[in-house]
């Protein structure tokens, strides 16, 4: 039980951060690769809420009377984390816009088909 | 609560492993969804509301539509 | 042979980030810059929520820069589907149905209603600009599955783009004219827990909604009509 | 005073006006680049010898210094910020004619943005603000790369994102664990806790960050979309990724390995890594026919030899790369400009298309030798005092290994002369075989490349214009000490 209460988090947060890129290194589909980074980003958005986390803790949140700041999280990594939401999101945007525009030049998605620039 | 969480992990590793492995990308982008509001459920239970919420309006929901609507201009089946 | 590499890469990271995470254990308090945070984030930004006091306050240049990432991830998405030149086939929509339609109408003022209430409350509650920006930015979602038709104006969202990113950094500069610094604050702090409280958080926390919300907004509005 | 602040918050502020200019007349927003990047010119030059004397430090938001996010404004940031806007400057200029297709208003604004997200990188003084700065130099990159929407610029693109993307991550992961090793994230407050951190997990959390930023840096594993982004991308945005972003990154892996994590039992393993980079760059560089792609890998190599002489670690040793990087950033900026017009002219992208350009379009072919010869490293331009520091601070190591090492770095520099004079002397000593009449670039891209192309000249004649100010700059990099004193008091 121990074990669980340590790692359950970090477990969690790696194992999306190692799927994420099995995704990206061995899928060939570029929309599939795309969703491993968005996984990836998942992964690494987990582990960073995952560091500030203290046990017991409280939302650092003084929407009441009576709240101790110091049994509360650490509010920095969920800032961090925000702003990252935020970033892959725009990252995973531009990314599926330029996977529609390949498609309509090369009418597949399939990375092993689409490298007209290899010397 | 840690076995709820616990039990919350296993299922989102399983859902991101499903979306290694299905060959339909349509099914494969709901499975990532999947994984996105399972970590939206686990932010919270580590305390940080802020951030859930931005996790599932954005990393869930929003970026799926973008998934779906990019997958009715291409190809929804892997080759 | 390439499954084989990737994951014998990967299983040598895994060792690094082991090791590396026996150092950093789980559910122990670890800073004392988010303690200093927590403890003088109240009377230095006037924030009940002190993951906004950070956001906005102590790491407001860190939200500039990520608007600014959301802003150039728009533009570029713009820009690369703009390349094509509309050459994509137009296709036949179906119209949807009444009650999609209706439903559509009837909630899409509700949730820019709701948006607008968890950008105003983002110093009191959980939430702030990004979460409201993107709440917003659903209700275009929903205009587009209940019409079916473009309906958001360009030039509306080029406007609110650049005048809400333009107020962000505005607020900086008069920041640096009347008072300490870029970004500092310049206006009274308030009572903890009132509407009207904390300083300059709400105002830029309108504007970064006002630019997530154009901007998310943009993104799927570019991508729906991009073959239409 | 300027405040510092000023050189982001003023290109950002114009960056966010160019839509509403746009909207007015295309042609005003053309010109909004050259402003912001003249504006950065002016500032930086005027703030660099108060930071020679004295770093300024700007705590932004009023908060004292390790709970605020700090603009460090050393003489190395505002160098290189001062390397930034003027390279902005010249390209801007350039592009206000060359770029003539597509959504030039959003071109335009990414442009700014790429420039912003450049100066920031340079003068932050805080680990996850950096992050978020260079988010905004790779995406406005990755989406510059596709602005033409060509196959090519799309395929190189999307190579370039996926790789990127997977090395912020990582950049991410490793500043998520130094948060959790150090408890803060100020690079002097760093630099001050590391010492007490145990060494793996340090190490393991240096190596994300260095694997993050190296996929920018270009450093040799991690390099695979260079070729490909740079070749394909109009050649304004060729000339910024080759002359400023990479250089970029690669400060920023020097800032990280110096100056936050002080990590000297990695220098060696860079040091091999910069010789090794040089030696990839430079062979694959020379099996080229395409004229961007042989400038691309040039570039790969260039990038291995600045790293070679910053891991050497000696101050003289920083000083020949910073020099190197200079002279790097003005030559590639020529290179690409002037490859940009000859390309449009002849309508290819081979080196054989460009045969008898010496006398059609005579000076641009001028400008192109210049830059080229000051690349390889030939007396009286620029290339050569900077090559020569490298090369003496090199042996004056003396260490066997050393010495073999600087052999390799000079066989590399006789190939990069090999490949350079094959293109000059297609240019001038071979009569092309089609005896089109191709017209001279028009003055709106001339004047900018003469411009730097004097510069060149000017600092092969008086190295010790740049070099007083490179010597300050290297111990800004390398003396950790003295930048924990001036953030931290």
């Amino acid at each position: 039980m121990s074990f669980l209460q340590d790692y359950a988090y970090y477990i969690g947060a790696f194992g999306l951060v190692f799927i994420g890129l099995l995704i990206v290194l061995v899928q060939h589909n570029l929309i599939k690769v795309i969703i491993g980074v968005s996984i990836f980003d998942t992964g690494i958005n987990l582990f960073l809420i995952a560091v500030g986390y203290i046990r017991n803790g409280t939302a650092p949140i003084f929407s009441r009377a009576g709240l101790e700041p110091g049994a509360m999280v650490d509010p920095v990594p969920q800032a961090l984390v925000l702003t990252s939401i935020v970033i892959g999101v725009a990252v995973l945007a531009l990314a599926l816009g330029i996977a529609v525009r390949l498609y309509r030049e090369y009418g597949t998605l399939d990375l092993r088909k689409i490298r007209e620039l290899r010397w | 609560m840690i076995v709820i969480a616990a039990l919350l992990v296993a299922v989102m590793l399983a859902a991101a492993a499903a979306a290694l492995v299905f060959r339909d990308l349509l099914s494969a982008v709901i499975a990532s969804c999947v994984v996105s509001l399972i970590a939206s459920i686990l932010f919270l239970l580590l305390q940080a509301p802020d951030v859930a919420m931005a996790e599932a309006s954005i990393g869930a929901a929003l970026i799926t539509a973008v998934f779906v609507i990019a997958i009715r201009r291409t190809e929804r089946y892997e080759e | 042979m390439r499954t084989l590499t990737s994951l014998i890469l990967l299983a040598v990271i895994a060792v690094g980030i082991g090791f590396a995470l026996t150092e950093v254990p789980f559910g122990t308090p670890k800073t004392e810059v988010g303690g200093y945070y927590l403890e003088h984030g109240r009377e230095e930004t006037g924030a009940a929520n002190t993951v906004t006091s950070v956001v906005v306050g102590y790491r407001a240049f860190d939200t500039l820069g990520e608007v600014t990432v959301l802003f150039v991830a728009a533009l570029g998405l713009g820009a690369v589907l703009a390349a094509a030149g509309g050459a994509g086939a137009r296709r036949e929509v179906e119209p949807a149905s009444l009650v999609l339609r209706t439903g559509a109408i009837l909630l899409f003022p509700l949730l820019v209603l709701f948006g607008t209430y968890i950008f105003l409350h983002g110093h009191l509650t959980p939430g702030g600009g990004f979460q409201g920006g993107a709440v917003i930015a659903s209700a275009c979602l929903l205009i587009y599955l209940g019409s079916r038709e473009r309906i958001i104006s360009r030039v509306g969202r080029t406007v609110t783009e650049s005048l809400s990113g333009l107020a962000f950094v505005l607020i900086g500069l008069i920041g640096l004219a009347f008072s300490a610094q870029f970004l500092s604050d310049f206006l009274p702090k308030g009572t903890l827990n009132t509407l009207f409280s904390a300083g300059v958080i709400p105002l830029i926390y309108v504007a970064v909604g006002f630019k997530v919300g154009a901007e998310l907004g943009g993104v799927i509005d570019d991508m729906v009509k991009e073959t239409r | 005073m300027v405040n510092p602040v000023l050189l982001l918050a003023v290109p950002l502020g114009l960056a966010f006006c160019v839509p509403l200019f746009g909207m007015a007349s295309r042609r005003a927003a053309s010109f909004v680049p050259a402003i912001a990047a003249l504006f950065n010119v002016v500032v930086a030059i005027r703030l660099l010898p108060e930071a020679i004397e004295e770093p300024i430090v700007v705590c932004l938001g009023g908060f004292s210094a390790p709970f605020s996010i700090v603009l460090f404004a050393g003489p190395l940031g505002l160098l290189l910020a001062a390397l930034v806007a003027l390279a902005g400057f010249v390209i801007a200029i350039y592009a206000v004619r060359y770029i003539d297709t597509g959504a030039i208003t959003k071109y335009h604004t990414l442009y700014v943005l790429l420039l912003v997200g450049a100066t920031g990188v340079v003068l932050t003084g805080d680990i996850f603000n950096l992050f978020v700065f260079f988010e905004i130099l790779c995406i406005s990159s990755y989406a510059l790369v596709a602005y033409l929407g060509d196959r090519g610029g799309l395929e190189a693109s999307a190579k370039y994102l996926i790789q990127g993307a997977v090395g912020s991550g990582l950049l991410l992961l490793g500043i998520g664990m130094v948060y959790g090793l150090t408890g803060t994230l100020n690079m002097a407050g760093i630099a001050e806790r590391i010492g007490a951190v145990p060494s793996v997990p340090a190490l393991v959390s240096l190596a994300l960050i260095v694997v993050g930023l190296g996929v920018e840096a270009a450093i040799f594993p991690l390099n695979a979309w260079l070729p490909d982004a740079h070749s394909s991308a109009p050649s304004t945005i060729s000339a910024i990724l080759s002359g400023i972003a990479i250089e970029v990154g690669l400060y920023a892996v020097a800032r990280m390995v110096f100056t936050v994590f002080g990590a000297t039992d990695m220098l060696f393993f860079l040091v091999f890594l910069g010789v090794l980079t040089v030696l990839v760059g430079e062979l694959c560089a020379l099996a080229q026919s395409n004229i961007k792609r042989m400038l691309a890998y040039s570039s790969i190599g260039q990038i291995g030899l600045i790293l070679f002489a910053v891991s050497l670690a000696s101050s003289e040793a920083v000083a020949g790369g910073l020099f190197q990087l200079i002279s790097h950033t003005l030559s590639k900026v020529v290179l690409f400009l002037a490859v940009g017009y000859m390309i449009l002219r002849s309508g290819s992208k081979e080196i054989s298309s460009l045969e008898g350009m010496g006398q059609q379009m005579p000076l641009t072919s001028l400008a192109f030798a210049v830059a080229a010869f000051s690349l390889v490293g030939l007396p009286p331009f620029a290339g050569f005092p900077s090559k020569f520091m490298i090369v003496r601070a090199a042996v004056a190591e003396q260490e066997v290994i050393f010495l073999v090492l600087v052999a390799v770095v000079l066989v590399a520099t006789v190939i990069e002369g090999a490949y350079f004079f094959r293109v000059v002397q297609s240019l001038y000593f071979k009569r092309g075989e089609k005896q089109a009449v191709r017209q001279e670039a028009p003055s709106s891209a001339l004047i900018p490349i003469f411009v730097v192309v004097v510069l060149i000249i000017v600092f092969g004649f008086y190295p010790d214009a740049v070099v007083r100010v490179l010597e300050p700059a290297a111990s800004d990099l390398v003396r950790s000490t003295d930048y924990i004193r001036s953030v931290l008091g």
